[in-house]
């Protein structure tokens, strides 16, 4: 199995998660509000109040054949609107 | 010419602004960021108080509404209003231009188009400290200037940007996904929306409004000064931001929310607005948002750099507007509005 | 039989209910959902409006219960109700049964069984709109009739599944936790103890009584709306869930309501209740839990499907009686109960 | 060393967090509230009102041998009430 | 000695004060631990109120002071304060130094020559109760008190530790560092920054005064009860810690406020106070610091363990001054101060 | 690329962040409040309201170079005041 950690802002969650769903993800979790430094971007817990929020981390375990489908859909996303995204080995307990 | 109004009356006016509590809990955050104390409002609690106040100034302004009705000066005022919201990002756009290229100054431009409802709260209880009468159908543009501010924005960066853009493939402008979310923005709809139930309930469920009563009225000015001493520490961490973004945005942060006081001056004057409302209707002219344009631009715009169009927003015309602002345009007010209005 | 009796009294009453601003901010929320707008009231904000409702809501009851003293009608009153929490989900399972499996009819009737304190306290505001009297007792059934309904619910469980569950060996029902979940829930906990302190108090600190008040009564009725705002988005999310869950749910959570209503009413009347009493008895019957009873069926039916059991009892059953339940109880009331009461 | 990501309802974060004890972990996070999805369920912050939460995400870095103890209770655990366990390689700085 | 006042008149006081909303509500979060109800105020709920609380008392304070000027025994008294928090580590450290090393010992002595700002407030409430007139500056030492306490507490560790410490290689101690956390610590610096506030908009805006009143009057006690909901679960939870820290901190814990309060009430006598304000001077020295004092020592001292200097002063200290602390020093202040004062 | 989890206490977040800074770190994120239980802590959100906070936990993807550099800076804050900080393999979507 694997591990796939998105990191991105959460106005862009919604088109993350349907890309996951899309994918056939078996599921997903988020944890938000999550601040940060990027090449780009600052974020901070100070744009709360505006709507503009913060990021979002959003953690998949899943097969490699899903991965390859998030590769197509996500990666557009991130380029255009910034976020990263990272893969790793996981093994069920 | 604005500054040269700047008499004795005028800075009596500001005295007493700057030494109100809400603007020195302003100040108290400011300095917080300044001083590096470790003063911290942390998520959601300043989104709590943002909700609480567009909830109960949307709620007055229906109950306003539901008393004063829709005649007279209402409906000419309102239009007015969201013409400014359109026309005001025109201005900015060619004067911004200047120096920036067309994502940021178009993304900018909407923000200045667009208004800052705490900025407006906070004009309206200089009014009330200085006993000046307002009408509640003034909040009604709160929700109706923003939707034209970004469009124009977004108008101006189809026609400014000839070459492909890179977003166009998809994931880029959706002039449908605009729309919705310039008028389906929370906060947007909140202040619409409570602004409606304040109307409705005002006119059927007199007892209701009655229990509510205390809610939005005891309690707001309290909130609002909670808010604004978060808003002074956003406000001092944006403006450090602003001194990388060079000084010709620091003095279009400034000058340009006068500017747009004055077109709002003369326009009070020919829509035959009294004292109160004229203040208002210039605050709509001359503030910023940081609400539902900042979030428009950024999904639509993202070519655009958000410290160029958040910073100058909140991290000075914010500032500038409810310190030396409010009380220079009342002078303005004092001095274009005929007394008998 | 209820229906009849929405005669043009009746729609007075719901008009007068819906155009309230509670209701409307819940119509808000709900609207927003179905727009897709952006408004969102993040953790821990809803958390805070329902403890604050909650504390409120038992401070208030202890105080009239000090008042009025446990006299004349209190103790058939609370015994009766405890009685029906435990009557209601047997009725409600056999219907179930129909169509669900066990463990699904028996959480969904434990939460039929149980109440919902934000439609009591909705009620109490609509009888305060209607000057209509009520009594402060009425509030300790809040705090008592979630074990019954939990406990019943889980006997139906042990007596309707014949094989082994696959929980039983440790991890899952045990009995001593059950108990400590239904009573010691945190929300069951915090009303029950605010009623005790308001009681006390009452009795032996007036002064601190005093102070209490702006508390748990100027501010109350705003922070319902803003709570109901809330729980019309989360009603209309349940909505969408609930529409996968099949016709037979979607009745089951308006008709059962008003068959307890009717149950409710007759009780209300043998019981001697004047209108105010006689509404809130209702409301207990008819309203369904969305708090201790789907925490405690989570922990203990990890079988049944909480989809069902939420979203009939806040997708269906909260909105019905918000909106047109508590009038149409009312106008019900005011059949059955002697004028005289 | 070993990074072990739990993922479960905040419900049974005590029992979660009482099997870490007994297996001797010599630490743990925990991060909530965390919404997401699963092959069962669907959770969101809407929930938070009422009590019954959202999950939590449960991250410990330990040796091998306790993840073999924690394997014996916490699968019964989430086999029963549902939620995610995965491990992965872990190095300390 | 003190012990030996409890006579039938601290008995009523003692009643009259554990009885009150406040206090019961302390009560009920610390059963809620004991019974391990499923109880939890999430972050950052506590934190709005400890912002609320403590923005409020600094407006309050502000105001008072503005109303009745810097003259009599403002200026002794504060200087007496300020001089108490450094003496009063010094005292402890003799005491702690028989059972604890140089860290833990100078850690729990700043601590306990700090203050309690929320023991202050509920000692206002009870004075109010009993209607007894205290004096608005009495809350500046809140703002003043913590930062002696802090030196003092890191000149006993800088004295006593003789060999080099662990972090003296740059991540250790620094001075700079220190008077920066100690003095521009968050909390610190909201209340000094809410009584300036408050000193200077009562001269200079009484309008915006007004409209601040209802938030600071109106809602405190509310609020004061909801946190002190929360703190009574924090404080079950360190009291379950402090079991195991010995019997030694435990009966510090209790015999050294009282001790405090003695020489508290001396003074009290010695400055010519009033019942009120010699009441809150007591309090002042007998309570101990949650806030500043425990993050400086956490940041400075990390060798100490939190668990003695936080549960001792969480966990025991505080819950006794809340209950039977407060009623019992005003017994005292009766006994110390002629009644003409 | 490596992927570096810290969690430390929020009180040290102020110079951790500045540590990746100086690193070189391209990018981090921050997800707070963090509770949990080391060899010697035990850190619950109930000091929430007396500023000294809970834990953070920072995510740092990032080359090896960074790491080693971090070694130097950060290792020392963690022995002072406690902490755990570990490395794992991580590569881009
Ligand atoms: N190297 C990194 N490690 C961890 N988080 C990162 C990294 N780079 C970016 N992020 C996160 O992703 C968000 C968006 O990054 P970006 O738009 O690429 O500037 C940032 O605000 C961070 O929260
Ligand atoms: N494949 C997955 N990846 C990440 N998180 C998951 C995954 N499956 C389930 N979860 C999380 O675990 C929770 C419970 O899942 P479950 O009970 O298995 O439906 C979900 O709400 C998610 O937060
Ligand atoms: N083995 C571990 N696994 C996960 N988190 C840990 C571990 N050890 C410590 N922590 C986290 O690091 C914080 C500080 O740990 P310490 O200061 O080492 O006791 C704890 O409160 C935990 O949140
Ligand atoms: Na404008
Ligand atoms: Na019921
Ligand atoms: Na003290």
């Amino acid at each position: 199995m694997k591990r796939l950690d998105l990191i991105v802002s959460e106005r862009e969650l919604d088109s993350v998660i349907e890309a996951l769903d899309k994918a056939g993800a078996p599921g997903y979790s988020v944890i938000r509000p999550v601040t940060g430094r990027g090449p780009d971007t600052y974020v901070t817990e100070g744009m709360d109040f505006s709507g503009l929020g913060a990021n979002a981390h959003v953690i998949v375990f899943c097969e490699i054949e899903v991965l390859d489908k998030l590769r197509v859909t996500i990666n557009p996303i991130l380029n255009y609107y910034g976020g990263v995204a990272y893969v790793a080995e996981a093994s069920p307990l | 010419m604005i500054t040269a109004t700047a008499t004795a009356l005028d800075a009596g006016l500001i005295l007493a602004n700057v030494l109100s509590p809400k603007v020195l809990f302003f100040f108290l955050g400011a300095i917080a960021v300044f001083l590096n104390a470790d003063l911290e409002i942390p998520a959601p609690l300043p989104k709590l108080f943002s909700l609480y106040l567009l909830m109960a100034v949307g709620f007055r302004g229906g109950m306003a509404l539901a008393k004063d009705g829709f005649g007279g000066q209402v409906i000419p005022t309102i239009t007015v209003s969201v013409l400014m919201a359109a026309v005001i990002p025109l201005i900015c756009f060619c004067i911004l231009r200047l120096r920036f290229d067309v994502f940021n100054a178009a993304a900018i431009s909407a923000t200045y188009g667009s208004i800052s409802a705490v900025t407006f709260i906070a004009a309206e209880s200089f009014l009330q400290a200085q006993n000046i009468s307002y009408d509640g159908f003034m909040v009604a543009p709160l929700a109706l200037m923003e939707s034209p501010a970004i469009i124009v924005g977004l108008v101006l960066v189809r026609l400014g940007s000839r070459q492909a853009r890179p977003g166009s493939d998809g994931t880029g402008m959706n002039w449908g996904k605009v729309l919705h979310e310039s008028m389906l923005n929370g906060y947007v709809y909140l202040i619409a929306g409570s602004l409606v139930i304040g109307f409705i309930s005002s006119v059927y469920s007199p007892a209701g409004v009655e229990k509510m009563e205390p809610f939005v009225y005891k309690f707001f000015y309290g909130v609002l000064c909670f808010f604004l001493l978060d808003m002074g520490i956003v406000a001092a961490q944006r403006f450090k931001d602003l001194k990388k973004a060079g000084a010709f945005l620091v003095f279009f942060a400034i000058l340009m929310p006068m500017f747009n006081a004055l077109i709002g001056g003369l326009l009070a004057r020919a829509l035959g607005l009294g004292y109160g409302n004229a203040l208002l209707f210039i605050i709509l002219c001359s503030s910023a948002s940081y609400i539902a344009v900042p979030t428009a631009m950024r999904m639509t715009v993202p070519e655009a750099n958000p410290r160029y169009y958040i910073s100058s927003a909140l991290g000075l015309t914010f500032p500038f507007n409810h310190t030396i602002g409010i009380p220079l345009y009342m002078g303005l007010v004092y001095k274009l509005i005929p007394s008998a209005a």
